[in-house]
This record gives structure tokens, C-alpha cells and sequence, in this order.
């Protein structure tokens, strides 16, 4: 038996367990129609709708960019690239339902160009509107994350910014794209899942989803109650934490070795 | 039929394909940690195959729609040097011995490439100054505390303020390893969650950002 | 925020407090000619060295002589800048205190810059080191986390042949060494600031390895939390890398460059204290 | 001559790529025109080695197997047979989820409670300095109070506000660190391509 499970392993499959079991509840709970689970308030969600009134208003394009390594689709990131996903249906199906201009700076990865495409398109049918999606305002501007932020910075200059919305996996090159929209005078709106990054989007965003705010704000733009409920699982997650950390204290104060407990 | 090509049989790979490539890390069977290098080399081959035109593809509709909504000589040079440095850097790569590695590549690789690379991290030291002058005011707990914790960084790493201050030294590591650990711990244990919570969710089929795409 | 622009009445403060975009140009261009002028006229001005750099340091000088040590180099060309000085000084101290050295590649442009510098800037002939058997050059492999793992429990697997094609079984330093139990330390050099992980989970749980990293400036906070249980010791940045030279003994650019960043620093400091006390005087 | 041609085409794209801090202008759109054309290049190039050297060398039909997948891609191009793309979306992804979950839970969640009680533990038990008492005492209100402003399904208001208002004070100093980290990166970069101007040009050119 101890040869089959690897070892090291046992406390990761309970945490999995909790998360799992924490899911069934709730798609179960899901099955009541009435049922409809709330979050608090995250104001720059409300921001990307005056951003895409502001474009309109000043006959500018909304900008989307998910970062120029935002396209990760097999790599541990890929959870943000799915909550970029989620955003930019959101923003296509408001850009096409407000008649708005949307250009989606690509990431370099060529193979989440599909799933980019498609997911835009589905935006633009959701609001009955698949006609004005055009392929051309999806752009990508070859392998590295220093040929996009010249591009960005190229296209923003060139065609002005009325809101630029910048969601997804960011790296050391994000500020350059956020810092010329707002030199454009852009409404900045973004955020990222990468910590270490989220210093840039505090600082020259003026509606800032802070680190795992993105995954909440997705699933409360999607109006899907399946990712609403999705952030009460987390919940119960971080509960767990609180539970290990007050358990992990508690040990560690009557002498047990709580590293190693937590790499059982 | 088609409901079930276009949306389950998707939906299916990707849960029966993350259940394979997850087990190994539990469970200790040969057999599927095979299977997990198989799909791990596929992902390496599916990718190269895109990158050999895809991202090509889409970036000459932009460039031809550009041209074509403004038909100036300015937009017609820029076009034209964007295929002119591909046909370079290929022409390069399959006319020279050694490819990639030949030095006649290797001079425009590091003279166009590096130089812009390098030159675009540089420049971002002037788009963080900028915006730090704008938002690095003392207005409010939270500004003042990525202010405070922002400039002891800054100083500490700056060979001259250590020299007129030695104190900064050790109060800028001590900005790193508590604060900076106990903030940034929590922010990672929250996403990770919310990864998680992602994960757990399209392998049950219910993730929504890959539902329809059309 | 004091984004809005001084009026024609306010004092002098509060209009260096509040520039426009187009004037805070002339701020980043004091800065270029303040960073411009220590490169041609060096200061000399001293570094304090810090307890992190001190532990790297020790940790390479009290190996036996003869251990091997293992280096992951992920290094980006045009990131090069700030992690040269590092670079350069962790290799001087591997040669100087004889210890056996396997250089492995991890992103394309690695092993042109390891193989430039080894020529040319540290050359390890002039340590009396012999290549293959007090040092090899593995080659590059895009090596993931999954890679790292899979070179842990067989080099060979992910480098069967080293940079030159001879098969490892025929370089002497490597005959003999296959997993990470021939390995004394591993000193994981990289860009991407999520990397670290790499090396938590790969090295240092599973095998309790000794660990250094070096990494640009930027990814210290993320390294920090790992640090001093599971990494002996890191350097992040170019700072470090001054530091690094100082505490080795071996000079290198990052002394260079130390000046230039003093004085470079200056404009943009005083423009954030202008910054805030405008901001405070308008306030009253 | 060669190294003098490097330094004047290198200082060249240098200039380009900062002259949009002055505005933007051809040279700098000309320096990103360029720049795209090699990226793209470079990027095809590598792509088609990598093909060569896991697929063509050996013609086994596991490889061949992702290639085809691999070219299921370029169907997005075709509207009919637009959606048929999504198959190979799909391994991506299910292996990114594969690899994601496994390394996420112990790295980032366990290890790390792990590391934040073990710290307290050690400096209470082995170190016993109250400065490291005190700071990892810190570092653990810094864990929880963080965490307890990333909850979403209580509002931010009495006790738990006054914890999650704490918890953004860590937060923020967080992002000063990783703030300062990248801005002294940053002009380490700029001082680095000049001293590539005044070594690859001026020194050459007698200037320097």
C-alpha cells in the first residue's frame, strides 16, 4: 500500500477532499432554482461599465490584454488564464451590446489563440451581435513579452484608450502598458493572481482587483451561478486554513514538529 | 450529435486528461506516469505546431486591416519592415551553417532583440517613477504603508543610502522577511485556493470560461 | 493623489509637486545624465553588505573541497544587466575553492551567455580547472518544474549528452553522478520570480538539499519567505551582486554600476518628496 | 568595424524604443516593427525545431499523434470546422489543471502554514530571542489578518473590517517590497544599456 501512494502526499489529498466535498454541496444546493449565493461588493467590477461608456463617449476603443504571457494553458498558472477567459466574454459581450470598439491584445502564446478567439466570438453572440466581431482587433505581435509591450504601447498610442481593462497573468512588463493607457487617459482597470505583480496594478490602476479579488470579480461578471458558488467553496477553503493554522499553533506550542506534519 | 462533439466530448478530455496527469502525484502506478509523459510531450508539440504559423496568421490581419482602413505611406513602411526582419531572421536561419547558432543570426539576434529587450525593462524604470510620483502619497494608511514599505526597500538597495544610513540595511530585510512574508503568504494561500476551487471545478465539467466557445 | 496640475498661484513646491507628464520628463532626463556620469567618472562610494549575502557566500566557502555543486542557469540575455555581477562573482568563488561545477541550461539563451562568459570573463583554465573532470557544460534543455524533477532522479534522462555531444558516461565528472544524491549543493540561478518553487519542491523537500538562488531584485519578496530554512542563502538583484563582490573579494560590474544607481536614484526621490508635500500643503 | 556597426545599429533601436517617453513617433514605431519581425521569426524558427527534433527525427505515432493535434488548431481559421479546435484546447488545458493541482495544494497552501507556525516554533523553542518571537508573531497576524481580507462572502464591516483593514496594511507593504524590488531592477536595465552605448560606441568611436 505505501509503495502505491506517494509519500507526502496525504495531507494535499485531504485538502482536495475538503475542497471536493465542499463542491458537491453547493452544485447540489445549486439545484434549488431560488437559491442565490451573494458576495460583498468589489467596486471595479462596477468600473468596467463606465469604462466602456467612457469609450463610447469619447469615441475611443476598450483595450483587453491578459497579460503577454497570459495565454499559459498547461502550465500551474492556468486557472488565471481560464479567469481572463471568463472577463473577456464579459467585456466583448459589453463592448458588442453597447456598440463599443474592442481590440484584444493577444498573449504570445500561439495556442490559447483559439480558445481567445472563440471565447470573443461567443461574447458577441451572446449579445446577438456576431457580425461586428472582426478578426482584425484580435492582435498578436510575435513570441516575448517585450515585442506586446511595444505593440500595446504602439496601439494605444496610435488609436487612443478609453478604458483598458487587463486581466490575467502579468509579468515585469505589465506597468509599461498600464502606465502609457493612463498617460492616454485611459480608465485603468485590472488585476492579476501573480502577488508579486500586484504592486503595478495598485499603483497605476484606478479600479484594482488586489490578487485573488480576480477570481471573485470573475464569477460575479459571468452571472453564472456556478462560479458564484464557486467562491463559497473557496470560502469553506479558507476556513480550513484558519482551522490548520489555529491547529498548526497549537501544536507547535506543545513541542510536535508541525513542519513536517504539514508535509505529510 | 453535434452538441455532444462540440461540448461534451471537450468537456471530457479535459477532466479525463487532468485526472491523468494529477494521479501520478498520489498514486506510484508505472503505467501512469507514462501516460503523464505522453501528454506532457504533447502539449510541448501541440504549442511548436502553433507557433510555426498561427500567431502569423492572425498578426498579417492586423497589419493588412491597418493598412487598409489608413492607405499612407507610413503604415505601408512599417508593414513592409515587419516581413522584411522575418524574411531576414529565416533567411538566416536556413541559409547559414549552424541556424540559430550561426553568428551572422546570432549579431541581428542580439543586436535587434536583446538591445529592445533590455532597452524595454529600462524604460520601465521611468513608467515606475511616473506613476510612483502620482500615487506614492502619504493620503491614507494603505498608501502610507506601500509608501513607507516601497521607499525603505528602495533605499536599502541604494549603495549610498546604506553608506549615509546603515541602519536602512537592516530595517529593509527586516521590511522583506516580516511584513512583506506575512502579507504576501496570505495573498498566495488565498489564490492558490481560488486555483484550486478552478481546478477542482472544470474537472467536474462545470467551469464556465470554456463552455461554447464557439 | 495630487494629480491636479498647480495653478498659476500656487508656490514653487506644490508645482514641482504636481508636474504634467510632459514636464516629469526632465526628472527621467536628470535622472539618465545623473546615471550617465559615475559611468564615465566612478565615485568609488562604499556598500554595506547584508546577512543574507554573508550566508550565500558562506555556504559555497565551507564545502569540502572537491564537493560538486550543481547550477541551473536560467538566465534571459536582456535581463542580463542585473544579474551579471552575480553571476560572475558565484563562479569565481566556485573555482577558487575548488569544487566541481555542472553547468545545466534552462532557457535558450542561457548557454549562449554561459558559454560567452566562461570564454571570456571567468575562464576556468585560469583556476586550473580541466573541462570534464573539475567542470562540464550539460547543454540546454527546456527543463519546466517537470524537468527539474526528472533531472533530481535522472540527469541523463533530460541530458544524455553534454553541450560538445560526448555522452555523460564518457565525461569522468559525470560517470559517476546520475541523481541528486551525487550532487552537494544546488545554487538555482533564474528570472521568472515563481521559479523558487521549482526548487523548494523539487530539491529541497524531497531531499533536504542544501539550496542558493540568485534572481533579480525584484523576486527577493518572493524569495524571502523560503529563507534561511529551506534557501541557505539568495541574491536578488544587482545590488546583491555588488554585495556579493564585496564580501568575495572578486570585483566585477556590479561595482560599476553601484554609483550610477546612488546617483541616478536622486531626481525621482526628490520629485516624491515634492510629490507629498504639495500634496500636504494643499491639504491645509 | 563589425563591433562599431553593433554598437551604431544596437544605440539605434536603444533610442528608438525610449523615444516614446518624448511621444510616440516613426522611429519608434519602426524600432517595433522591427522588433516584431524577429520576435515572430524567432518564434516560428524555434517552433519548427522543436517539431523537428520530437516528431520528424522519429516518426513514432505517439508524436505524430500531437501533431496532428497540434494542426487541429489551425481549423479556428476554418468557420465551419471552427469549433473543432477545441480538441486540442482541451489536452492543454486538462494538463494544465493536471499539473496545477498537483503542485498548487502542498506548495503553496500547506507548505506555507507549515513554514508560518514552524517559524513561530523554532524561534520560540530553538532561537528563543524575542526579536525573532515577535516577528514571527508578526508574520502570523500578517497570515491571518491577509487571508481574512480576501473573504468575500462576509462584508467588511465591525470586527472582522478592523482585521481585513489590517491585513491590507501588510498587503500594501507587500507590494512596496515587490515595488522597490522592480524599480531598482529596473534603472539597474537602464544603467546597463548605457554602459552598452559607452563600451559598444563611445569607447570605439574615442568619445569615452
Amino acid at each position: 500500500m505505501s509503495s502505491v501512494i506517494v509519500p507526502g502526499t496525504i495531507l494535499s489529498a485531504l485538502v482536495l477532499l475538503v475542497i471536493a466535498a465542499a463542491s458537491y454541496y453547493y452544485f447540489e444546493k445549486l439545484k434549488d432554482p431560488t437559491y442565490q449565493p451573494k458576495l460583498r461588493d468589489i467596486p471595479a467590477i462596477t468600473a468596467i461599465k463606465e469604462g466602456v461608456g467612457k469609450s463610447l463617449e469619447e469615441n475611443k476603443p476598450v483595450h483587453y490584454q491578459m497579460g503577454a504571457s497570459g495565454g499559459q494553458l498547461y502550465s500551474t498558472l492556468v486557472s488565471m488564464t481560464l479567469v481572463a477567459l471568463t472577463f473577456l466574454r464579459y467585456i466583448s459581450r459589453l463592448c458588442a451590446e453597447m456598440g463599443a470598439k474592442l481590440i484584444v491584445h493577444m498573449p504570445y502564446q500561439a495556442e490559447s489563440i483559439p480558445l481567445i478567439e472563440g471565447t470573443t466570438l461567443e461574447g458577441y453572440r451572446e449579445a446577438g451581435k456576431p457580425e461586428d466581431f472582426k478578426r482584425e482587433n484580435l492582435r498578436y505581435y510575435g513570441r516575448g513579452a517585450l515585442t506586446w509591450t511595444q505593440g500595446v504601447t504602439a496601439s494605444f498610442a496610435q488609436e487612443g484608450v478609453g478604458l483598458n481593462l487587463a486581466i490575467g497573468i502579468f509579468y515585469s512588463d505589465c506597468p509599461i502598458s498600464l502606465e502609457m493607457a493612463k498617460y492616454m487617459n485611459g480608465l485603468n482597470v485590472g488585476g492579476t493572481g501573480r502577488w508579486i505583480m500586484v504592486y503595478a496594478f495598485a499603483m497605476m490602476c484606478d479600479y484594482v482587483f488586489l490578487g485573488e479579488e480576480i477570481y471573485a470579480a470573475a464569477a460575479v461578471v459571468s452571472q453564472d451561478r456556478m462560479m458564484l458558488v464557486g467562491m463559497l467553496i473557496e470560502e469553506v477553503g479558507k476556513f480550513f486554513v484558519f482551522l490548520l493554522l489555529g491547529l498548526g499553533l497549537l501544536l507547535s506550542l506543545v513541542g510536535m514538529d508541525v513542519v513536517a506534519l504539514f508535509n505529510m | 450529435m453535434s452538441a455532444t462533439w462540440r461540448t461534451l466530448v471537450p468537456t471530457l478530455i479535459v477532466s479525463i486528461t487532468a485526472l491523468l496527469v494529477l494521479a501520478p502525484f498520489f498514486i506510484n502506478i508505472p503505467a501512469l506516469n507514462s501516460v503523464q509523459s505522453i501528454l506532457n510531450s504533447w502539449t510541448v508539440i501541440i504549442s511548436a505546431v502553433t507557433g510555426c504559423a498561427l500567431g502569423l496568421v492572425y498578426m498579417t490581419h492586423a497589419i493588412y486591416a491597418s493598412y487598409q482602413r489608413n492607405k499612407d505611406m507610413e503604415q505601408l513602411v512599417m508593414g513592409v519592415t515587419t516581413y522584411v526582419f522575418i524574411a531576414l531572421h529565416l533567411g538566416l536561419a536556413l541559409t547559414q551553417s549552424g541556424g540559430v547558432n550561426s553568428p551572422a543570426y546570432q549579431w541581428w539576434y542580439t543586436v535587434v532583440y536583446q538591445n529592445v529587450g533590455a532597452t524595454v525593462y529600462a524604460f520601465m524604470f521611468f513608467t515606475l517613477a511616473s506613476s510612483a510620483y502620482r500615487t506614492m502619497i502619504l493620503n491614507s494608511v494603505e498608501a502610507t504603508s506601500l509608501a513607507v514599505g516601497g521607499l525603505i526597500y528602495t533605499l536599502r538597495q541604494i549603495p549610498l543610502f546604506q553608506t549615509w544610513f546603515p541602519w536602512m540595511v537592516p530595517l529593509g530585510e527586516w521590511i522583506l522577511l516580516v511584513p512583506n512574508v506575512g502579507g504576501s503568504r496570505g495573498a498566495v494561500i488565498a489564490a492558490a485556493l481560488a486555483a484550486t476551487v478552478y481546478g477542482v471545478r472544470t474537472i467536474w465539467g462545470k467551469e464556465i470560461s470554456l463552455r461554447e466557445v464557439s | 493623489m495630487s494629480d491636479r496640475p498647480a495653478g498659476e498661484d500656487e508656490n514653487i513646491i506644490v508645482k514641482l509637486g504636481t508636474l504634467p507628464p510632459s514636464k516629469y520628463f526632465l526628472v527621467h532626463l536628470a535622472g539618465i545624465i545623473l546615471m550617465f556620469i559615475p559611468l564615465i567618472y566612478p565615485l568609488g562610494l562604499p556598500v554595506q553588505t547584508s546577512q543574507v549575502v554573508i550566508d550565500y557566500y558562506n555556504t559555497i566557502e565551507n564545502l569540502p573541497e572537491g564537493s560538486v555543486v550543481a547550477v541551473s542557469f536560467g538566465a534571459s540575455a536582456s535581463l542580463l544587466d542585473e544579474q551579471e555581477a552575480q553571476f560572475l562573482a558565484t563562479w569565481k568563488i566556485l573555482f577558487s575553492n575548488k569544487l566541481k561545477v555542472i553547468f545545466y541550461s534552462t532557457t535558450e539563451d542561457a548557454n549562449i551567455i554561459l558559454e560567452r562568459h566562461l570564454g571570456t570573463k571567468v575562464k576556468p583554465a585560469d583556476y586550473g580547472y580541466t573541462y570534464g573532470v573539475d567542470y562540464a557544460l550539460l547543454g540546454y534543455s527546456p527543463l519546466g518544474e517537470a524537468g527539474q524533477a526528472a533531472f533530481v532522479k535522472n540527469i541523463r534522462s533530460v541530458y544524455p549528452v553534454d553541450y560538445y555531444g560526448t555522452p555523460l558516461d564518457n565525461i569522468p565528472l559525470m560517470s559517476n553522478i546520475n541523481t541528486e544524491s551525487g550532487v552537494d549543493l544546488i545554487i538555482f540561478q533564474y528570472t521568472s520570480c515563481t521559479d523558487v518553487e521549482w526548487v523548494i519542491r523539487q530539491w529541497v523537500v524531497p531531499y533536504n538539499k542544501p539550496a542558493l538562488i540568485t534572481t533579480l531584485g525584484c523576486c527577493g519578496p518572493m524569495a524571502a519567505p523560503y529563507y534561511p530554512s529551506q534557501i541557505r542563502g539568495f541574491l536578488s538583484g544587482s545590488g546583491a551582486g555588488t554585495e556579493i563582490e564585496v564580501v568575495s573579494g572578486f570585483p566585477g560590474p556590479g561595482a560599476a554600476m553601484s554609483d550610477s544607481k546612488s546617483l541616478g536614484i536622486l531626481p525621482w526621490l526628490l520629485s516624491m518628496l515634492f510629490a507629498n508635500l504639495a500634496w500636504f500643503m494643499r491639504r491645509k | 568595424m563589425a563591433d562599431l556597426l553593433m554598437g551604431l545599429v544596437g544605440t539605434f533601436f536603444i533610442v528608438a524604443t525610449l523615444s516614446v517617453l518624448w511621444k510616440d513617433n516613426i522611429v519608434f514605431r519602426f524600432g517595433q516593427a522591427a522588433v516584431m519581425g524577429a520576435a515572430t521569426a524567432h518564434y516560428m524558427i524555434m517552433s519548427a525545431t522543436s517539431i523537428q527534433s520530437m516528431v520528424l527525427s522519429q516518426m513514432q505515432i505517439l508524436p505524430i499523434l500531437g501533431l496532428i493535434l497540434g494542426l487541429l488548431m489551425y481549423t479556428r481559421l476554418f468557420k465551419g470546422i471552427a469549433w473543432v479546435s477545441k480538441y486540442p484546447s482541451s489536452v492543454l488545458v486538462g494538463v494544465g489543471i493536471g499539473v496545477m493541482l498537483a503542485g498548487t495544494i502542498k506548495g503553496q497552501i500547506l507548505q506555507q502554514i507549515g513554514m508560518t507556525v514552524g517559524d513561530l516554533q523554532t524561534a520560540l523553542y530553538t532561537t528563543g530571542d524575542g526579536m525573532a518571537i515577535l516577528n514571527s508573531i508578526l508574520i502570523f497576524i500578517g497570515v491571518v489578518t491577509s487571508l481574512v481580507y480576501f473573504l468575500f462572502t462576509v462584508e467588511h464591516k465591525g470586527t472582522v473590517g478592523h482585521i481585513a483593514k489590517v491585513g491590507r496594511v501588510f498587503l500594501m507593504i507587500s507590494l512596496g517590497a515587490n515595488f522597490a524590488g522592480e524599480l531598482v531592477w529596473y534603472q539597474t536595465q537602464m544603467i546597463g544599456r548605457l554602459m552598452f552605448i559607452i563600451q559598444e560606441l563611445l569607447v570605439p568611436l574615442g568619445l569615452a
